[in-house]
């Protein structure tokens, strides 16, 4: 092969290029709309951990029995517990340290109640520090600091 | 429908000249001022001298405009042959992108290392920048033809039209070496210096084949004006337009020449050596931020623009083609799409090593330009024997 | 006159900030002008001391670990975790899941390669129009991946015991056309633009050569010890999991240089996809966790386990020892990227400048793998 | 290769050199630190083990453990040897003039595992920076709290 076909094969590969579909996605209007699937996100990704809604009370179903504290491989929850008059355990504070967070999904598949789930909420960026502390005991309108979300399941986790 | 093919006639004609009758009419009426209080010699002088003023900052002021699309159009037809969108969120398809960029960097802070060699360091940016200016004036950017008949007016929309403009040009767009080993060695970077001498050692084996390439075309033009080389250029012309033609026709392997010539001499990819980003960071202008740096930049710029202009003047014939455009409109036509070919070029091919392609300078392209020039002068000699008696 | 010219050599770093140095790596040159006259690599910037951390969390837990060993390949590093803490406390590991983590690891690989070529392509100084390309591809396998396991980068898909989660549906359907539809396009688009291409060739050949005796010596694995002729592939040589039932072949190179490495990876991509192809063919039916995996998994006291895998890099091993609680007593993590930089110097003496790039792309180093 | 037949091969080139063996996942055998150089060599030369899979060392408390895992390549044969050390004063020969590839090993081990390596050409720290003490890999070094939460220094204000 003569000096050079080579390089002119490249040139005309590259040229082709410039006739094609863009592949490239923009980001904030469209989201992860793949060109080679369907859009949005799989069902089994796996996003910031969030609490589980109990739809009979509206309240976390979470009993606090810190399976998932002692499942998370960084510390990342912290629990806090007590017993109120009737003995029942009550959650007192659910924290969870999302910019640590390794979203491996640890605390899900260690949670016998289904209580917490890895949400399909990426978008975790944030101007202030502590917005990136969650905490459950702040959930509440007007809060300073952002609560751990309670959430409805979200569809297609299994 | 004969009426109307000479309307639009009119009308291509009067957009091709709008430039020159503005021209003759600011001339004429600054004249007619200037020789009510000064002798005719003196008025004359001054006039000219005016409006080379007037001209140069025109020219000044289109160049900048057309370094930022130029920089625009770079970047999205790289990010074209990669399947990518390129810059397309500051205003309409990211054309204010460039704007936006000037501005960012103008109003940066500019740092200047302490260590740094401080008077090269800080005029390396102006030395970049003058001579990438200073070439245009020899650059045809169009022509005009006032009036009819014997006292027609040939306007050629060119500032200096030197009988030497060949030789300037390549003698000041080489000057911008200086300015490159200038920052190289003020930045006090091993980087930098690395690659303002490597942007050194390519000048030396780049600058022979341009030149020598550039000699062929003026021993056929018989002149080393611009404006004569390019009226000066075969032309196909089926039905006594202009469509095709310069001496790419009669020159193929010194375009070549000339454009691989260009590409290492410019600093651009794959002949980017003085800035290898893979390898020296940033090379030459590794140190340099803010204003300095945008300098730098859109010098490398106006050089390409430069490159891609002369190329058209001298074998692409210059303004000449079908009149559907106005003459100005072809050159940019021809450059802009000679500059779309750099950046195809720069998206695709890998960057030789230093050493494969000073050896390829001294041990191809030379031999290769010397056996174009003597060719040619065997043709023009034979031509002029036998043909032209 | 001559005795006159006095010439110095003089040291230049590359790294810890630099564009092509594939991370957080320094090398500290001395140039004779462009020519290197020495090379001492340093690295370290990015130890985050998984080693240890391993050793502070349980077995189950210290998977989430090794995806962030080799950060192209995470997969591949999730690997020879599970198959040492297996060893270590004896688990039988269900025949589906060990043909899912071939399909997961192989996918990695190719993913891997891809953007090593990529990679390779951007410090020859293409402005990055093969690395679009390659990564197009890969994107598709993390898409892949996201359908799998839930996460593209950092997938925590292989337990001890097995895998987390079973194929979902359409993934076998998806693969095969990714295979069909795509990789063909990318495998013709990396000779067109780089193995066929002049200037690559007169970049890469005979630069950078690594002796086979010297590969060897020097405890070089994978591509880059293949790309030396040796053939030698942990798949091959000590099968792990369900390799022995696959029919692959060994990619060598001849001479050692650049270009013989980069063609292996090449030509790895494609025995990566004959692999999945058969392991998607005959993928066994049955659970996809041993019985009796809990989180708190426990080994008997004093047993030891080395598990050696062929990743994406070459030979990735855990040394594992338990002293019976639900933490490894020891977790050594046998990093190629590392120990294939022993050799560096050796390539990189009397090369120029601008080889010095090209040879650590074709090495191929993750420093998130050399510095643990 | 069974580790009878190893241990015999060894003891036989270097006289009383295997103080323990083992089967593990590959037959194992222990040696005196004072002939590893010597049953490394006789290894690589006469036995074909010709590649340096990995060194790794282990802190027992009360002693040191240097593991070599050796393979024959390409071949598919591959035996461990371990050297016991003590823990006041670890010293073991180096093996880089047998394997190059001790190289970076043995200055990884030296640096987070505090094991040196007698004979080393440049027995330096390697991951962690010259001026840090300490070896972190070694089970008396201190970890901290780091698992605790960090305390933000503008949270208070916020909570009040």
């Amino acid at each position: 092969m003569a000096f050079g076909t080579g390089i002119i094969r490249s040139m005309l590969t590259t040229l082709r290029h410039a006739f094609w579909q863009r592949v490239t996605v923009q980001y904030p209007e469209q989201k992860r709309d793949s060109w080679f699937y369907e859009a949005g996100m799989k069902p089994r990704f796996r996003g910031a951990p969030m609490l589980v809604m109990n739809p009979e009370t509206g309240a976390a179903r979470c009993v606090g029995c810190g399976v998932c504290v002692r499942a998370c491989p960084h510390g990342v929850i912290r629990l806090d517990t007590s017993v109120n008059q009737q003995g029942q355990r009550v959650v007192n504070s659910y924290e969870v340290e999302i910019c640590r967070c390794l979203f491996c999904g640890m605390c899900e598949e260690a949670c016998p109640f289904g209580a917490v789930v890895c949400s399909h909420e990426f978008e975790l960026a944030s101007y202030q520090r502590y917005s990136l502390f969650w905490d459950h005991r702040f959930w509440e309108p007007g809060a300073i600091k952002p609560a751990t979300p309670i959430i409805a399941l979200p569809t297609g986790k299994p | 429908m004969e009426q109307a093919i000479q309307v639009v006639r009119d009308a291509l004609r009067f957009l091709n000249d709008v430039g020159a009758i503005i021209y003759l009419w600011v001339q004429q009426t600054l004249l007619g001022f200037v020789r009510g209080f000064l002798p005719d010699y003196w008025a004359g002088s001054l006039v000219w001298l005016i409006m080379q003023v007037i001209g140069i900052v025109c020219v000044i002021a289109l160049l900048g405009i057309f370094a930022i699309l130029f920089i625009y159009f770079e970047r999205r037809g790289v990010a074209r042959v990669q399947d990518r969108w390129g810059p397309n969120r500051a205003g309409p398809w990211g054309l204010i992108q460039g704007i936006a960029d000037t501005v960012k960097l103008i109003t940066k802070e500019d740092v200047i290392p302490v260590r740094a060699d401080q008077w090269v360091f800080r005029l390396a940016p102006i030395v970049a920048m003058v001579p990438a200016v200073m070439v245009f004036a020899v650059i045809p950017f169009g022509y005009a033809k006032i009036g009819a008949g014997t006292d027609a007016l040939n306007m050629p929309f060119i500032l200096a039209d030197l009988n030497i403009g060949i030789l300037y040009g390549v003698a000041v767009g080489s000057l911008t070496t200086v300015a490159i080993l200038m920052a190289g060695w003020g930045s006090n970077n091993k980087y930098s210096l690395l690659g303002g001498l490597r942007s050194g050692a390519m000048m030396i084996s780049y600058e022979i084949p341009l030149a020598l390439a550039l000699v062929s075309v003026g021993l056929l033009a018989g002149s080393l004006s611009t404006v004569d080389i390019v009226k000066a250029q075969p032309f196909i012309k089926p039905f006594g337009i202009d469509l095709f033609g310069g001496y790419i026709l009669l020159q193929p392997l010194g375009f070549i020449l000339f454009m691989m010539a260009a590409v290492v001499e410019l600093n651009r990819s794959p002949g980017d050596f003085a800035a290898a980003e893979a390898e020296l960071v940033a090379g030459y202008h590794t140190e340099y931020s803010g204003m300095r740096f945008a300098a730098i930049y859109v010098a490398e710029y106006f050089n390409a623009f430069f490159v891609c202009c002369m190329a058209t003047t001298l074998f692409l014939g210059g303004w000449r083609g079908p009149e559907i455009l106005p003459s100005y409109a072809w050159v940019l036509v021809k450059a802009v799409l000679l500059f779309w070919c750099l950046v195809w070029l720069l998206g695709t091919l890998p960057r030789p090593r230093i050493d494969q392609m000073l050896g390829f300078a001294w041990k191809v392209m030379i031999p290769l330009a010397l056996l174009n020039l003597f060719g040619t002068a065997l043709g023009v000699s034979l031509w002029q024997a036998w043909v032209v008696k | 006159m001559i005795n006159a010219l006095r010439t110095e050599t003089f040291e230049i770093n590359m790294g810890p900030q630099h564009p092509s140095t594939h991370g957080v790596f320094r090398m500290v040159l001395t140039l004779d002008g462009e020519t290197v006259v020495d090379v001492v690599p340093k690295m370290g910037y990015l130890h985050r001391g998984i080693e240890k951390l391993a050793e502070e969390n349980t077995y189950v837990q210290g998977v989430t670990f090794t995806d962030r060993m080799d950060y192209l390949s995470p997969m591949t590093g999730n690997f020879p975790f599970v198959l040492a803490v297996e060893k270590l406390a004896g688990i039988e590991v269900p025949l589906r899941a060990q043909y899912l983590r071939i399909i997961a690891a192989e996918l990695q690989r190719i993913a891997s390669h891809l953007a090593s070529i990529g990679f390779l392509g951007n410090d020859l100084g293409t402005w990055y129009s093969p690395l679009m390309y390659t990564l197009r591809e890969r994107e598709i396998i993390l898409d892949l991946f996201e359908m799998l396991c839930g996460a593209r980068m950092t997938p925590t898909y292989m337990r001890p015991g097995g895998v987390s989660q079973d194929l979902p549906e359409g993934f076998k359907d998806r693969c095969l056309l990714f295979f069909e539809k795509n990789m063909p396009r990318i495998m013709g688009e990396v000779p067109a633009l780089l193995t066929d291409n002049e200037i690559v060739q007169m970049r890469l050949k005979n630069v950078g050569v690594l002796p086979a005796e010297k590969a060897i010596a020097c405890s070089v694995s994978g591509p880059s010890l293949r790309g030396s002729g040796v053939k030698f592939d942990i798949r091959k040589a000590v099968p792990y999991n369900a390799y022995d039932q696959f029919e692959f072949d060994i990619p060598t190179g001849t001479k050692g240089d650049n270009f013989d490495r980069f063609v292996v990876r090449y030509e790895e991509i494609k025995q990566s996809m004959r692999i999945v192809r058969q392991a998607l063919a005959n993928l066994p039916a049955g659970p996809i966790m041993a019985p009796g995996i809990t989180r708190n998994l426990r080994a008997p006291a004093g047993s030891e386990a080395f598990a050696r895998t062929e990743a994406s890099r070459g030979e990735l091993s855990v040394y594992m020892a338990s002293d019976g609680g639900v933490a490894p007593y020891r977790c050594k993590l046998r990093s190629p990227s590392f120990i294939n930089l022993t050799a560096l110097r050796e390539m990189l003496l009397g090369s120029r400048v601008a080889d010095v790039v090209v040879t650590l792309g074709t090495l191929d180093i993750v420093l998130g793998e050399v510095d643990r | 290769m069974s580790v009878d037949s190893l241990a015999e091969a060894i003891n036989q080139a270097v006289r009383g050199a295997v103080v323990a063996k083992s089967t593990g996942n590959m037959p194992s055998v222990t040696i005196g630190a004072g002939r590893l150089v010597a049953v490394c060599n006789h290894l690589k030369s006469q036995m074909g083990f010709n590649y340096l899979s990995s060194i790794t060392g282990v802190d027992y408390y009360d002693r040191f453990e240097v593991i070599y895992h050796l393979h024959a390549v390409p071949g598919s044969e591959q035996v461990c040897v371990k050297v016991v050390v003590n823990h006041d004063d670890p010293v073991v020969p180096s093996v880089f003039n047998v394997w190059q590839g001790a190289d970076l090993q043995e200055r990884e081990v030296y640096d987070l595992m505090g094991i040196r390596f007698s004979g080393h050409p440049n027995l330096t720290r390697i991951l962690m920076w010259d001026e840090f003490e300490g070896h972190p890999l070694r089970k008396d070094f201190g970890m901290g709290n780091q698992a605790a939460w960090e305390q933000m220094p503008h949270m208070p204000q916020l909570e009040t």
